[in-house]
């Protein structure tokens, strides 16, 4: 019970760290910390695959691509000139307000679902693939045109003229 | 010969098309031709209409089924009744002429095909307007006819001043649409119907002051108002006499501005049922009568002189209906149609002669040079002051007989409006046609008298002006009254809860000699002043009317100018400074400028900066989440 | 594996719903505060994760594995928009040398 | 389903296509693969079809009008992109492609049946326009776009998730019957985050749209993205975020019209009142547009706040209006921009005598939008209107009717300019397609607006 509370404690940590640490690469790193603590929180919801492939995608692939382009534009000191500290202050008074808006109007949840299922097996690699490959079959399929409409994109946006335009 | 119907408006737009497609290949006579035929081939399948037509019922005639929603069904279907018949007799009719007059003086123009195009559409969607058997059709005519004239206003747009009154005309029109709309849209609600031999009828069942009905007959009125340029929405009209004459003569004399009292006489029964409405409406209309009188008595312009007696006659119009004299109201319509395109057309051809003149101050002593123009003018003159027999007496003694009865201080202001209307109007032929030439060397070598096709539509409504009224003899002077009963099938209903005109002969023959009386005495003062004592308005009076007269007023010796002709000059100039320039066009100047300002505002919102988009965006779902969770 | 079983048992659905509330909350502030077009992206990236514990807790919650798969989802679209974000930002990096997002504002009013 | 396929497959045909340097069959390919896709939309009319891949798809009625129309844009969209692409880019068949696959996401969005469809489909249409905002790289507007349209849709992607998340942990499930019997067989005692969730998704919808406060991206994208993808983002994406946002509300939300009515009500006149009036003061052409799309969205989204019977038919041909027009209005821009270089008002004095058609086909247009009877755009407000008064909003509709007087100014700025201005210029060459597009444009707005019944009794 605790470990929950160690471990979401943790993730709100470093989640601000991210967000107000001045060096970029920093943030990353913060970010992939975050991360870390996500995948500690799938295995508590027993949801091992989600784990695993949290770990993978987000902290392998994505993170790695963040500090690729970070670095590719030599962007690893605080060169970002802060916002000013009004806006900074007003930023966060919004976000808080949002907070505050958000958990008020969930105000008094319904209790039954307070406790977890004993199905302990549905976060597993066997029963996920089988919704994935049954129910979810079109939507699985459709995320493919989004890879391949973003693999399309990202090339042609980022790849160097060879027209001197 | 009723299920040709149809025809009436296609052939007009079939002439549109004809001429629009091909305004730079075919030759102009053809154009002419072709415009004309199209309205005369109206003009003659709406008399054969109107000589067959015995029904006491309206007639519907289904097209096919325009929209369907729901419950609501909304045909394209017009509607053929006598009102309708009268309406289409006056636009195709009188229109037939001025397309005749149109192809003689518009000849030199270069966008003569864009012209006759624009003019046949014209008479498409006014035909629409009349014929259409509910209001959403009626709404296409509307709009239609507003568009027509708003691209006639600026026909000559390469004069800026004549594109900003296009505008002006525009957004006057619109204030005017909302209303109307709006009142559709409650109509629609109300009634579930759109289509006047349903709503009609439900209607007439429903108690008299009904709050609803008192809503939905003050918009329609509001749309009214825009339309036939009544107080406050007038002062486009004055301004849209930038179109060329023909123009003014059929859109803002003969029809287009007559819609509103179409309309409101279309549904009578409602307005029958909203005695608070009929008050608004009579109060306006005499308001507006008195206060464009007012101001036509100092115009100089010949066309602004006209214009603003137009706007002065359609208060007579909507004081008619106000008082609940319905025919009289659309007799007045029919009887100014004839004498007030007949004045517009004679003034074109005065303005023709003049090479483009239009002020009044640089003519005079026309009248041995224009001889025919000179007499149908002098014809329609004498009509719109009312002296017997000649048409607009009969058809405003009939709406101030009704409003002596319903209100006498309303009937002494009516009075006073109808002495100065033919104090002005004699004015406006004094100037133009007695005394001497004050033009230059070069009009008067110029002066000549138009051609046939120009004059023979004079002639034609000089006729019709001294006939006219004869439709509407009233019973006092041994008449029966035949519009009134023709019309009767329409007005039935309304006619069960208004009360019919009631004065006994005595008090009819007391008014008609009063008002005549009346009428001759304004005459002989602008004879004394404008053609005796030669007397032309001069540039500096008119520009400090208000100030001159505190000054003069100390001089005894000129009482009568004091009392009588400075007090008048400065009213009307007061009405037009005041209420004309600064009042009404300062207001809706306002709301423009209120709005572009507002626009100015808003648009600094569009910082371009991301981050103040994000943080908008984020309060707005905080305000979206506490609207949703907390207030409500 | 019996341990944590208990574990979760113990800790109310409430809480996952907080927690991702917050660290969903982290992030909009982080796109509030920062000009840096990248940690922006990050902050998003927070967002989207705050998103995907909370599908997970309530997946697990309800017994249901199609909230599961819908963080697969969820996943996929994080990788597309990462590529093109980070395309897009390249690009725009190579024609104005910075990617502080003031100096977008060319296109206003 | 066969016309997601067919798209689909045809988005890779034509980028493979590219890449054996196939140019002159891009377009004509294009062409014939939607209209085999819109074919086989159509057949499937009334065809009573089932969720289908166990409830993840439906292709109604809806699901067929709403594609084909979509479809019919997009082939508007790829008539007039004959020599636009090349202009500004080497890669054509990249363009094609990409909206192609946004096509396919649209085709989705309109027929889905399950969030995760719906989440799936608006990410592939939302992802390609991200690309394909910015796809002028050289150019600054469009970098710009691009990015401002990426960082607020990725942000607006986080709030719709956490919505459907907070309505999945209510209801236990994504599809759309099953979300809607949870509220029908709770009249009371809904799950509280299942109402956080409903607000969430009307955000995140609200954005795509770009219903106001959550419309401050699409001025600048609009102006920013290059025309023809304008064209594209204000129509086709436009329409297809409608469709999803009434397909979800009317499926699984109506019985709560209660809660969520009063919110989007104030959205709905915040956004009609912000496009109007910002409208007014524009200069630029293309910005007016955007600004007027704005406008446009909240009368669409007047059906959505009076949601009953009327509204499906109400939107629908509302959509088919305002897309043609909008065709038009970009078709006579592009021609325009192309010859003085800038997209002010001024650029169209004089097009009345220079090019009488493109001014009268563009006259037509701004009528329609003016919602002026006789064409089709007064058809669909009066739909749209009567929608509204069906569910006593008297007083919505008279301020939408205010809105649609201020509207009017605008629109005729244009028309003024061309018919009331001189400018001595010379005629513009219109291309051929050009004059189909616009043409076919012209007949649908009058014919719709003559006749309705075409489509008016769909539904």
């Amino acid at each position: 019970m605790s470990l929950f509370y160690v471990v979401a404690f943790l993730s709100i940590i470093f989640a601000l760290l991210v967000i107000f640490t001045k060096n970029p690469v920093h943030s990353v790193l913060y970010l992939i910390a975050t991360f870390f603590t996500f995948t500690i929180h799938y295995i508590i919801l027993n949801a091992q695959f989600l784990a695993v492939v949290n770990f993978i995608v987000y902290m392998g692939a994505i993170m790695v691509l963040f500090l690729f382009v970070l670095m590719l534009m030599n962007l690893n000191t605080d060169t970002e000139p802060m916002k000013s500290t009004l806006l900074k202050v007003v930023g966060a008074i919004a976000g808080g307000c949002l907070l505050v808006t958000l958990v008020g109007s969930m105000k008094t949840l319904s209790s039954a679902s307070t406790t977890a299922m004993d199905n302990t097996g549905i976060g597993l690699v066997e029963n996920l693939g089988k919704v994935l490959f049954s129910d979810f079959l079109l939507p699985f399929e459709l995320s493919s045109i989004l890879l391949l409409a973003a693999m399309v994109g990202a090339v042609l946006l980022a790849k160097k003229d060879n027209k001197t335009a | 010969m009723i299920d040709l119907v149809w025809l009436i408006p296609l052939l007009p737009f079939i002439g549109f098309l004809i001429n629009g497609l091909g305004r730079n290949v075919l030759p102009k006579p053809l154009i002419g031709t072709i415009a004309s035929l199209a309205v005369i081939g109206s003009f003659a399948i709406s008399l054969s209409i109107f000589l067959t037509f015995d029904a006491a019922q309206p007639q519907v005639i289904h097209l096919f089924d325009w929209i369907n929603v729901g419950s609501l069904s909304i045909p394209f279907a017009f509607q053929i009744d006598q009102l309708s018949i009268m309406m289409l007799l006056i636009i195709t009719g009188i229109g037939s002429l001025i397309h005749i007059y149109s192809a003689g003086y518009m000849s030199h123009d270069t966008g003569f095909g864009k012209f006759f195009a624009y003019l046949n559409l014209f008479v498409f969607f006014m035909l629409l307007l009349v014929m259409g058997s509910n209001y959403v059709i009626m709404f296409i005519g509307w709009e239609g006819v507003g568009l027509c004239s708003y691209l006639l206003i600026g026909f000559w747009y390469s004069n800026g001043a004549y594109a900003d009154a296009a505008k002006k005309a525009f957004i006057m029109n619109r204030i005017g649409d909302l209303g109307f709309l709006l009142g559709v849209f409650l109509i629609i609600s109300t009634f579930g119907s759109v289509s006047f031999t349903e709503i009609f009828p439900k209607a007439a069942g429903m108690v008299s002051g009904d709050a609803t009905l008192i809503l939905i007959t003050i918009l329609l009125f509001i749309g009214a108002t825009g339309k036939s340029a009544q107080l406050p929405l007038f002062t486009w009209l004055p301004d849209a006499m930038a179109g060329p004459t023909p123009v003014s003569a059929l859109i803002h004399a003969a029809t287009m501005v007559t819609a509103g009292i179409y309309m409101i006489a279309r549904s009578n029964i409602l307005f029958a049922l909203s005695p608070v409405t009929l008050d608004i409406i009579a109060v306006i209309g005499l308001l507006t009568a008195v206060v464009a009188a007012f101001i036509a008595l100092t115009q100089t312009d010949i066309k602004k002189v006209l214009a603003y007696s137009t706007v002065s006659q359609l208060g007579y119009m909507f004081l008619g209906l106000g008082v609940g004299a319905f025919t009289g109201a659309f007799f007045h319509v029919l009887t100014h149609a004839f004498f007030k395109a007949l004045l517009f057309l004679g003034a074109g051809s005065v303005i023709h002669a003049m090479s483009n003149e239009q002020d009044m101050r640089n003519m005079g002593g026309l009248r041995k040079k224009l001889p025919i123009t000179f007499l149908t003018m002098l014809i329609g003159t004498i009509a719109i002051a009312g002296l017997p027999p000649f048409a607009g007496f009969f058809s405003k003694d009939e709406i101030l007989a009704h409003v002596y009865e319903h209100n006498k201080l309303l009937w002494i202001i009516g009075l006073f409006g109808a002495f100065l209307t033919a104090a002005y109007m004699f004015r406006m032929m004094f100037l133009t046609f007695w005394g001497n030439f004050r033009g230059t060397e070069d009009q008067k070598h110029h002066l000549h008298e138009s051609p046939v096709s120009m004059t023979f539509p004079l002639i034609v409504l000089a006729i019709l002006s001294i006939v006219g009224g004869f439709m509407g003899v009233p019973h006092a002077l041994g008449g029966h009254h035949w519009l009134n009963e023709y019309l009767s099938p329409v007005l039935a209903a309304t006619n069960n809860i208004l009360p019919a005109l009631s004065l006994d002969h005595a008090t009819e023959y007391m008014l008609m000699g009063i008002s005549v009386g009346g009428v001759i005495i304004s005459i002989i003062i602008a004879y004394v002043k404008y053609v005796s004592k030669g007397y032309v308005p001069k540039e500096e009076e008119l520009q400090s009317g208000i100030s001159k007269l505190s000054y003069n007023k100390l001089y005894l010796d000129e009482l009568y100018t004091a009392i009588i002709q400075k007090p008048l000059d400065a009213l009307s100039a007061f009405f037009f400074k005041v209420v004309d320039k600064s009042g009404i066009d300062g207001l809706v100047n306002g709301l423009g400028k209120v709005s572009i300002e507002a626009s100015k505002t808003l648009r600094l919102l569009q910082t371009g900066n991301v981050g103040f988009y994000i943080f908008a965006m984020v309060i707005g779902i905080v305000a979206v989440l506490v609207y949703s969770f907390i207030i409500i | 594996m019996e341990n944590i079983t208990s574990t979760i048992q113990a800790v109310p659905l409430n809480h996952y719903i907080l927690l991702s509330a917050i660290i969903f909350t982290i992030g909009v502030i982080g796109v509030l505060v920062r000009r840096n077009a990248i940690i922006i992206f990050m902050s998003v990236e927070l967002m989207l994760n705050a998103v995907n514990l909370l599908l997970a807790a309530f997946s697990s919650y309800s017994g249901d594995a199609s909230g599961q798969v819908f963080v697969f989802f969820i996943m996929a679209l994080a990788a597309a928009e990462v590529a093109v974000g980070l395309a897009i930002i390249v690009m725009v990096y190579r024609n104005t040398s910075s990617i502080d997002i003031n100096i977008l504002n060319r296109l206003k009013w | 389903m066969s016309t997601l396929i067919v798209i689909s497959i045809l988005a890779i045909v034509v980028l493979y296509l590219g890449l054996f340097k196939a140019k002159q069959a891009l377009l004509p390919i294009s062409v014939l693969g939607l209209v085999a896709a819109l074919a086989l939309a159509i057949m499937e009319w009334n065809s009573n079809a089932a969720p289908i891949f166990s409830g993840m798809m439906h292709f109604d009625n809806f699901a067929v009008a709403f594609s084909s129309i979509c479809i019919i844009t997009t082939i508007l969209v790829f008539l007039l992109s004959k020599n636009y692409f090349e202009k500004i880019s080497d890669n054509v068949a990249e363009y094609y492609t990409l909206i192609l696959f946004a096509l396919s996401g649209i085709i989705v969005m309109v027929s889905y049946h399950n969030l995760s469809m719906l989440f799936v489909g608006l990410e592939i249409m939302s992802v390609s326009l991200y690309i394909l905002a910015g796809i002028k790289r050289k150019d600054f507007a469009s970098n710009e776009a691009a990015l401002k349209y990426f960082l607020m849709g990725a942000f607006s992607t986080g709030f719709l998730l956490f919505g459907i998340a907070l309505i999945y942990g209510a209801s236990k499930s994504f599809d759309l019957a099953v979300i809607a019997q949870y509220v029908i067989d709770r009249p009371t005692g809904i799950d509280p985050i299942f109402y956080v969730g409903l607000v969430l998704m009307i955000v995140g919808l609200c954005f795509k749209v770009g219903a106001a406060p959550f419309h401050f991206w699409t001025p600048d994208v609009y102006e920013g993205a290059p025309t023809l993808i304008t064209a594209f983002m204000s129509t086709v994406v436009k329409i297809a975020g409608f469709a999803a946002f009434l397909r979800l509300f009317s499926i699984c939300f109506a019985p709560l019209q209660d809660f969520w009515m009063p919110t989007l009500l104030v959205i709905t006149i915040l956004t009609l009142f912000v496009g109007n009036i910002t409208a007014l003061y524009q200069t630029n052409f293309k910005r007016m547009l955007a600004f007027s799309s704005i406008s446009h969205a909240g009368y669409m989204l007047f059906a959505i706040v009076a949601l009953g019977a009327a509204s499906t038919n109400a939107i629908f041909i509302y959509a088919a209006a305002y897309a043609v027009s909008s065709i038009t209005a970009f078709a006579v821009l592009m021609l325009v921009k192309a010859k003085t270089g800038s997209e002010n008002f001024e650029d169209f004095n004089g097009l009345a005598k220079s090019n009488p058609f493109l001014a009268f086909a563009l006259t037509v247009a701004m009528l329609s939008f003016a919602g002026i009877p006789l064409t089709a755009g007064f058809i669909g407000k009066f739909f749209v209107f009567n929608a509204a008064l069906a569910q006593y909003h008297t007083w919505l509709v008279a301020i939408a009717v205010v809105n649609a007087i201020i509207g009017v100014f605008y629109y005729f700025k244009v028309i003024v300019a061309m018919y009331f201005k001189d400018n001595q210029t010379k005629q513009i060459a219109t291309p051929a397609y050009f004059n189909f597009v616009l043409g076919v444009s012209l007949i649908i707005t009058l014919v719709l607006g003559i006749y309705p019944s075409f489509i008016t009794n769909l539904f």
